[in-house]
């Protein structure tokens, strides 16, 4: 039910927006802010409740592939976890937009919510269709959003968005059909199972389409074209939520789907860790050079995560819970940096820290929130971010000394650029005069403030993260083996039968099986006639079919069918 | 008193932190500051209950130590680590001056910082920095150290920025948290190599000598000796970067743009010794590893020897205390390089003493000429300031070794034991007996300029001159009493090695192995390091004693080949360090990142194109276009009948 | 037998008529063809046996629709139209293909076995109205598709009024768009 | 000889392919939309015919969707007409070639 509520209600949440006022961003704010607490109870609720599912229902076929496409979520910790931030970071943007939207503040609401159920069900959804479907469907509310609400080039920065990702999972959706031509169902694990079937320059080019989608969402090293102008131009709340959730997206899809589904070879996963580093010190590298405030965290956020998607290809045993404590901890310090950028911005008036300068003694409040975000950032011991990419480094190091010590240079680079960050934007004096702009108010201050204990919180004690990680335990391998052998035996149970060997030329049909009746045999006569068969080859192979049938093939009629038309 | 629990040390100034940081960022909008009473009180009352603490455990603590874990910190596959406390000799030493020497200064700034905009806040780090520092040599295990490590590290950062409306200040901060982020970085990795050795158990100080007791015992040292020196050096690294050592020294000279009692505190007395106190409390491990160890000998002879004359080229009174400081720190090194670590942390307590004495008289000298920090237009201020000038004067005799103060144990032993420690010993006894001397030059040149001969600075200035406050002056003296005296806590012409005894359960092990060549009488040694410390002496009085000094012009930075000399390291930064990063950030930014958007442009472009011609074939056409669909529909068709499908 | 007969003329009419409606020049002539090749469907349709949908085909087809049409053609005068040519070059390049098509379409439609069923009921009014109506015998179905169709028609009246009324305006956009 | 079956089915397929070139290859509008009367004529046809092949309980949708296509053809024929009456009145012309407002 919590499952349902999570994915679902958000786009309830979205429509009984439109019914508040547009004008008046007062009872709107009001209405969206419930709505945002709620949610966040429920991500709360569902980190602490473990690992749960829904019964899997049925929500439709697709012409031509054998199993069905569920509508089936599955919350393991990770998927969790990730649903905690990205619930979590929509309920602080809801606050935080409310100063900086006059207006329309009601669509900006609406779309987040939008945005949410899509990250949510991306999360939670243990259906390959279903995920790819949330996948695709979380770019839209943000590309509208930005083109909405964004900066000054922000047609340009939601078209790049919008075309970048969706032409980086077009690959995956046509290597997702594939794959459900060949797999009993949607499912994990038949499609590993309809993996190992396969051949392995099939395996490889199938790999490759999922990996594109993963490599262009996250972003890592050449894929990041999309990635500064969107942060940059979106507004901060939404840089906040893209960043802090949905980039996470790239990384879950490597975790939950291409490490479970995929035979890697070595070479694949050197090159994953090894485009992980570059991208982590190119991240750094352009960090040190940027001068647009939130360009300059896109950057930091793609070094982090090229660090997290190293992490995942060590491939070590303790990749997980430590990927997963880096990922949270960037989620909430990227996120807050976003926010307080926003704020920064909303009170000079300009996103080029060049100009910035001297807050620290204009609002103390602030920069105070700002600097501690920053170390946080910086992963200092004691918080979540050092546990994070201490045991990320950890994990790396089990590949050698040599990326261990690249991602230490990272390190070093991240500290070199946020040092600048910070000393830029809070110390010094005035760049300039500031028109007044609106300052950070209480409500976002202490809303800051919890991310920021919660930080701290996670650094000291970061059990709570990783004893809720049990990726797929024993329920969830039954359930879905269950409904994989519903649909028929697995790809290579098929006997040596030897119209069976004739048709595995053709298709590897498994259908389901039970004694012919009257009613088919009519049928499979009409077909047969159809395809051209005179009386008696007709009666002949309707002979063989049911005496096959007798000796319990497991052989499916049209396969037969097939079969016998090659010959 | 024993059963207090160890967590109450680090706690106090946690809490102390807390409070003062409230109070900071609360009154940071109120046009006045807070009272500075309460303030003051607050910020001393903590790091006095936490030093009271300390006293009352080491009172009646057992000779192998208290443990204590707290629970559980980190715990995935393959890595496991607890929060615990261990408190032995080691620990007792460290924490009781820095607890003790940590109350003082608090104590000091309340005068110093008076007036300032940022009293609160001044005084939140003060505490959070002595919340790390606890933390640091309180924790039982490496990563819990390396939390302390990097605290100190952060709160280092934040004091040198203290006064960040300047830049040059913020820039310095920076400079000193880069450049020990390289250090810690190397600490990490020397965690990770030990993890790979031993399993996550090991970052434990107990299960690591166990873990070094069970190769020795087992004969298996020489199979990890690759892994265990990569990590040795590793942390060695790390060791040089919090320490001051070569390369990574630059940050402390630039860290002087802070606060003055930031100065004695941290980059004095406490934090940059937590490098050598590492080297102490993994002993059992360097002692394993012979390279490594000599690379920490010549390391530090190098550094003591180039900052000594560095020392001797600068005129910022602070900047010859902070060259002065790495020198020291570079005994420190050679001492640990012989695997003298007791006599090593002896001189980090007698150091901790007459530097910080020596900061907090440079401090009230400074703060009696309102800000001057240049030596050339100081002087005479022997009569203005007498107290102050009593006070430096007897840290000075300290510090260059002078019989019977502090600094002529600790110095004359470590020499010692570079004798002793092998066949290269007498030629590192001799750099380090040179290093006195030179030592013993700058220490005296600084002053005769600042408190002998006529003042040098202009009329009305003079006017101004005055002793400072109470508040200031009861440290500086208390801490003068510890430079003349903490000596005596091992002399052992005299027979009092009370300090030994105490560090010997912790780091007797690990000397054991130290070879120790012929005994040669101490007096032999005791005699050279009085006779270096008046030759230095009577030099600086020939050089320096008449009144001819240069004129004060311009800034107070050192030029030509003195600049060259001190600014050595620095330029080695920039070329090896600055630069490379500098020219990959360009690379990155304007080659790799350019051609990169001319591919996507290419593709955006290429599209269009494809695009604009579809749509051309479009206009006007509708009829031709079902007509098309049509055929198409039919070739569809026909391809299907003719490879044998059904429709 | 007779059947056939009847077929093969009724047939052989709506082929002719339809071709009629190809070949005319004027529409109005091609109207009235396609009434004719209208008329001969529905009796095809009795033919078969559905003479309910026979008799609605010549109320509905062949009386309303063509009458509208009929109607249009004759109110815009769509006769003045002569100089546009009756087929181009896209014209001759359909007729193949169609014809291509068909042929394809046909040659599986003969290869395809079928047969009349004796059992077929006739589509008489009584039936038609019995599963359009008869909720309870055969289901929501039909009507509901039957109570939608209602709707839709009444929205396309609606359309067609609206699209068809003079707009304010739209004599000066004329003028515009012939200068 | 009897009626069979499949004349019906070829019967309906002459008379959609008619439609289909009378609704491309007619530039007329008015026989654009006649051609498709005739197609939809067609598929009618072809519909009752295979009802005439399926046995009773089957057979009742072959009466019942021609029924249903005639009224959508009916509302088809409505829009369309009033869409040729407005396009008529501003372009003043039959040519559907010269109907190209919604190219791209």
């Amino acid at each position: 039910m919590l499952l349902h509520l999570l994915v679902l209600a958000p786009f309830v949440a979205a429509i009984l927006m439109v019914a508040t006022s547009k004008e008046d961003s007062k009872s709107s704010s009001r209405l969206a802010f419930l709505f945002g607490v709620a949610f966040f109870a429920m991500s709360i609720a569902l980190v602490a409740g473990g690992n749960q599912a829904t019964e899997p229902m049925e929500w439709f076929r697709i012409p031509g592939c054998k199993g069905p496409v569920y509508y089936y979520l599955y919350s393991h910790g990770l998927g969790a976890w990730m649903v905690f931030l990205s619930c979590g970071l929509s309920l602080v943007a809801l606050i935080t937009a409310r100063n900086s939207f006059e207006k329309n503040y009601r669509n900006f609401a609406i779309g987040i919510f939008a945005l949410m159920g899509a990250m949510n069900g991306t999360f939670l959804s243990a259906d390959a269709v279903l995920f790819f479907f949330f996948f695709e469907a979380m770019v839209i509310p943000a590309a509208v959003m930005i083109a909405g609400y964004g900066g000054k080039e922000r047609t340009k920065a939601a078209m790049t968005f919008a075309i970048y990702t969706l032409v980086g999972s077009a690959p995956m959706m046509v290597a997702l059909w594939y794959l459900l031509t060949v797999a009993d169902n949607s499912l994990l694990l038949s499609f590993a199972i309809a993996l190992q079937g396969l051949p392995a320059e099939t395996q490889f080019v199938i790999l490759m389409c999922f990996l594109l989608a993963f490599l262009v969402k996250t972003p890592i090293f050449p894929f990041h074209g999309w990635q500064a102008i969107t942060y940059a131009e979106a507004p901060a709340p939404l840089s906040a939520i893209l960043t802090g959730a949905m980039s996470k997206a790239g990384v879950f899809g490597f975790i939950a789907w291409i490490l479970p589904i995929f035979p890697l070879s070595m070479t694949v996963v050197n090159v994953m860790l090894w485009l992980g580093l570059a991208t982590a010190v190119y991240g750094a590298l352009l960090a040190l050079r940027a001068t647009d405030a939130k360009k300059l965290l896109a950057y930091s956020s793609m070094g982090h995560l090229g660090l997290a998607v190293a992490g995942v290809f060590s491939l070590s045993e303790a990749m997980l819970p430590a990927v997963l404590v880096l990922l949270v901890a960037h989620g909430i310090s990227a996120g807050v940096q976003f926010y307080l950028a926003g704020v920064a911005e909303r009170m000079t008036g300009t996103r080029d820290i060049t100009l910035m300068g001297g807050l620290a003694g204009k609002n103390p409040v602030f920069s105070t929130l700002f600097g501690f975000a920053a170390i946080m950032a910086l992963a200092v011991p004691g918080t979540a971010g050092f546990v994070g990419e201490f045991t990320v480094l950890l994990a790396i190091w089990d590949m050698g000394p040599l990326p261990a010590v690249v991602a230490g240079f990272c390190l070093i680079l991240s500290a070199a650029y946020m040092l600048r960050f910070v000393q830029k934007v809070i110390f010094g004096k005035q760049a300039r005069e500031y028109e007044e702009g609106k300052r950070m108010t209480a409500l976002e201050g202490s809303a800051f403030g919890i991310m920021v204990a919660l930080l701290l919180t996670f650094g000291i004690h970061p059990a709570f993260i990783t004893n809720s990680l049990h990726l797929f335990d024993e329920d969830a391998i039954e359930e879905m083996s269950k409904l994989s052998g519903q649909e028929g035996e697995p790809a290579e149970a098929i006997p040596a039968d030897s119209l069976a060997e004739q048709a595995s030329d053709a298709v590897e049909a498994t259908e389901e099986h039970h004694p012919m009746t009257e009613k088919e045999i009519a049928q499979l006569d009409s077909t047969l006639a159809e395809a051209g068969f005179d009386e008696s080859e007709r009666a002949a192979l309707i002979q063989q079919m049911i005496a096959a049938d007798a000796a319990q093939a497991n052989e499916s009629a049209q396969a037969n069918v097939e079969a016998t038309e090659n010959e | 008193m024993t059963n207090l629990p160890l967590w109450l040390i680090p706690l106090f100034p946690l809490v102390g932190t807390v409070l003062l940081g409230a109070i900071a960022v609360i009154s940071s909008g109120s046009k006045k500051g807070p009272a500075e009473g309460i303030v003051g009180f607050l910020a001393v009352i903590f790091p006095v209950l936490a030093f009271a603490s300390v006293v009352l455990l080491a009172w009646g603590m057992p000779t192998e130590g208290l443990r204590q874990t707290l629970c559980n910190w980190i715990d995935i596959p393959l890595f496991k680590v607890d929060i615990g406390f261990l408190f032995d000799g080691l620990s007792r030493i460290m924490l009781l001056f820095v607890t003790g020497i940590g109350s003082l200064i608090a104590l000091y700034s309340i005068g110093y910082m008076h007036g300032d905009r940022g009293f609160a806040r001044f005084f939140a780090y003060i505490n959070l920095f002595l919340f790390s520092m606890i933390v640091l040599v309180l924790s039982d295990s490496l990563l819990l150290t390396f939390l302390g490590w990097e605290g100190v590290g952060l709160c280092s950062y934040l004091l040198i920025g203290f006064w960040n409306k300047d830049l040059s200040n913020c820039k310095a901060a920076n400079k000193a948290f880069i450049v020990n982020r390289v250090g810690d970085i190397g600490f990490l990795l020397g965690m990770l190599c030990l993890v790979t050795v031993g399993g996550s158990e090991i970052l434990n100080y107990d299960s690591l000598s166990a873990f070094i007791q069970m190769l020795i015992a087992g004969g298996h040292v020489e199979i990890v000796l690759p892994l265990l020196s990569l990590a040795g050096l590793l942390f060695f690294i790390g060791c040089t970067g919090k320490s001051a050592q070569i390369p990574l020294l630059t940050w402390l000279p630039d860290a002087m743009a802070g606060p003055t009692p930031v100065s004695a505190l941290i980059h004095a007395a406490t934090m940059v010794t937590s490098g050598v106190y590492l080297l102490a409390r993994m002993g059992n491990l360097f002692s394993l590893l012979p390279v490594v160890l000599l690379i920490i000998t010549l390391v530090g002879l190098a550094t003591a020897f180039w900052a000594a004359m560095a020392g001797l080229f600068q005129n910022d009174i602070k900047k010859v205390l902070a060259y002065s400081t790495i020198s020291q720190l570079g005994y420190m090194f050679m001492a640990a390089g012989v695997c003298a670590f007791d006599a090593s942390i002896f001189h980090v307590f007698t150091h901790a003493f007459f530097k910080a004495a020596l900061f907090l008289g440079a401090g009230a000298v400074i703060h009696a000429l309102a800000g001057e920090q240049d030596m050339r237009k100081m002087g005479g201020l022997l009569r203005k300031t007498p107290v102050t000038a009593c006070v430096m004067i007897f840290a000075f005799f300290a510090i260059i070794g002078f019989p019977g103060f502090a600094g002529f144990w600790s110095k004359d032993l470590i020499l010692e034991r570079l004798y002793t420690s092998g066949p290269m010993g007498p030629v590192f006894y001799g750099i380090g007996l040179l290093t006195a001397v030179i030592t013993a030059v700058y220490m005296s040149r600084l002053i005769i300029l600042t408190f002998f001969g006529s003042y040098r600075g202009s009329k009305e200035s003079e006017e101004h001159i005055h002793e400072a406050p109470a508040s200031m002056l009861i440290p500086m003296v208390v801490l003068s009493i510890g430079a003349i005296f903490a000596g005596y806590f091992w002399a052992d012409s005299l027979g009092m090695t009370m300090f030994k005894d105490s560090l010997a359960p912790v780091v007797g092990a690990a000397q054991a192995g130290a070879a120790h060549m012929a005994h040669v009488n101490p007096l032999i040694f005791a005699g050279l390091g009085t006779l270096a410390a008046l030759l230095g002496m009577f030099i600086a009085l020939k050089v320096y004693g008449s009144s001819r000094v240069p004129e004060a012009k311009g800034s107070s930075a050192p030029e030509g080949f003195k600049a060259d000399w001190t600014f050595f390291f620095d330029r080695v930064h920039k070329f090896c360090g600055i630069i490379p990063v500098a020219v990959l950030a360009w690379i990155a930014d304007v080659v790799v990142e350019k051609i990169l958007q001319a591919i996507q442009w290419m593709v955006g472009a290429i599209a269009e194109i494809l695009g604009d011609g579809a749509a051309a074939f479009q206009v006007r056409k509708v009829r031709l276009q079902l007509a098309l669909s049509v055929a198409g529909v039919a070739i569809l068709v026909a391809v299907v009948l003719l490879t044998g499908g059904s429709i | 037998m007779l059947a056939l007969i009847y077929f093969i003329i009724l047939g052989i009419l709506a082929v002719g008529s339809a071709l009629c409606v190809l070949l005319s020049r004027h529409p109005l002539y091609g109207a009235l063809s396609l009434v004719l090749s209208m008329l001969s469907l529905a009796g095809i349709y009795g033919l078969l046996g559905s003479p309910f949908i026979g008799v609605v085909q010549v109320m509905v087809y062949a009386g309303a629709i063509m009458m509208l049409l009929t109607f249009v053609i004759m109110v815009l005068n769509g006769a003045r139209d002569s100089k546009t040519p009756m087929f181009d070059g896209v014209s001759l390049f359909v007729i193949p293909g169609v014809i291509v098509l068909a042929a394809l379409v046909g040659f599986v439609l003969v290869r395809t076995p079928m047969a009349f069923d004796e059992t077929t009921l006739r589509g008489s009014v009584a039936l038609t109205s019995r599963t359009l109506f008869d909720v309870a015998q055969t289901g929501p179905g039909y009507f509901i598709l039957f109570e939608i169709l209602g709707l839709l028609l009444l929205s396309s009246m609606a359309a067609a009024v609206l699209l068809a009324k003079k707009r304010l305006g739209s004599v000066d956009s004329d003028d515009k768009e012939e200068k | 000889m009897a009626l069979e079956a499949i004349y019906v089915q070829v019967l309906a397929l002459i008379l959609f392919s008619i439609g289909l070139i009378v609704a491309i290859a007619r530039r007329n509008v008015f026989f654009v939309l006649m051609g498709v009367e005739i197609a939809l004529n067609a598929v009618n046809l072809s519909f009752v015919g295979f009802a005439k092949t399926l046995p009773a309980d089957l057979s009742v949708a072959g009466q019942i969707v021609p029924l249903f296509s005639i009224a959508i053809a009916a509302a088809e024929a409505c829009v369309g007409l009033a869409m040729v009456i407005l396009i008529f009145r501003n372009r003043e012309s039959v040519d559907a070639d010269t109907y190209s407002n919604m190219k791209g």
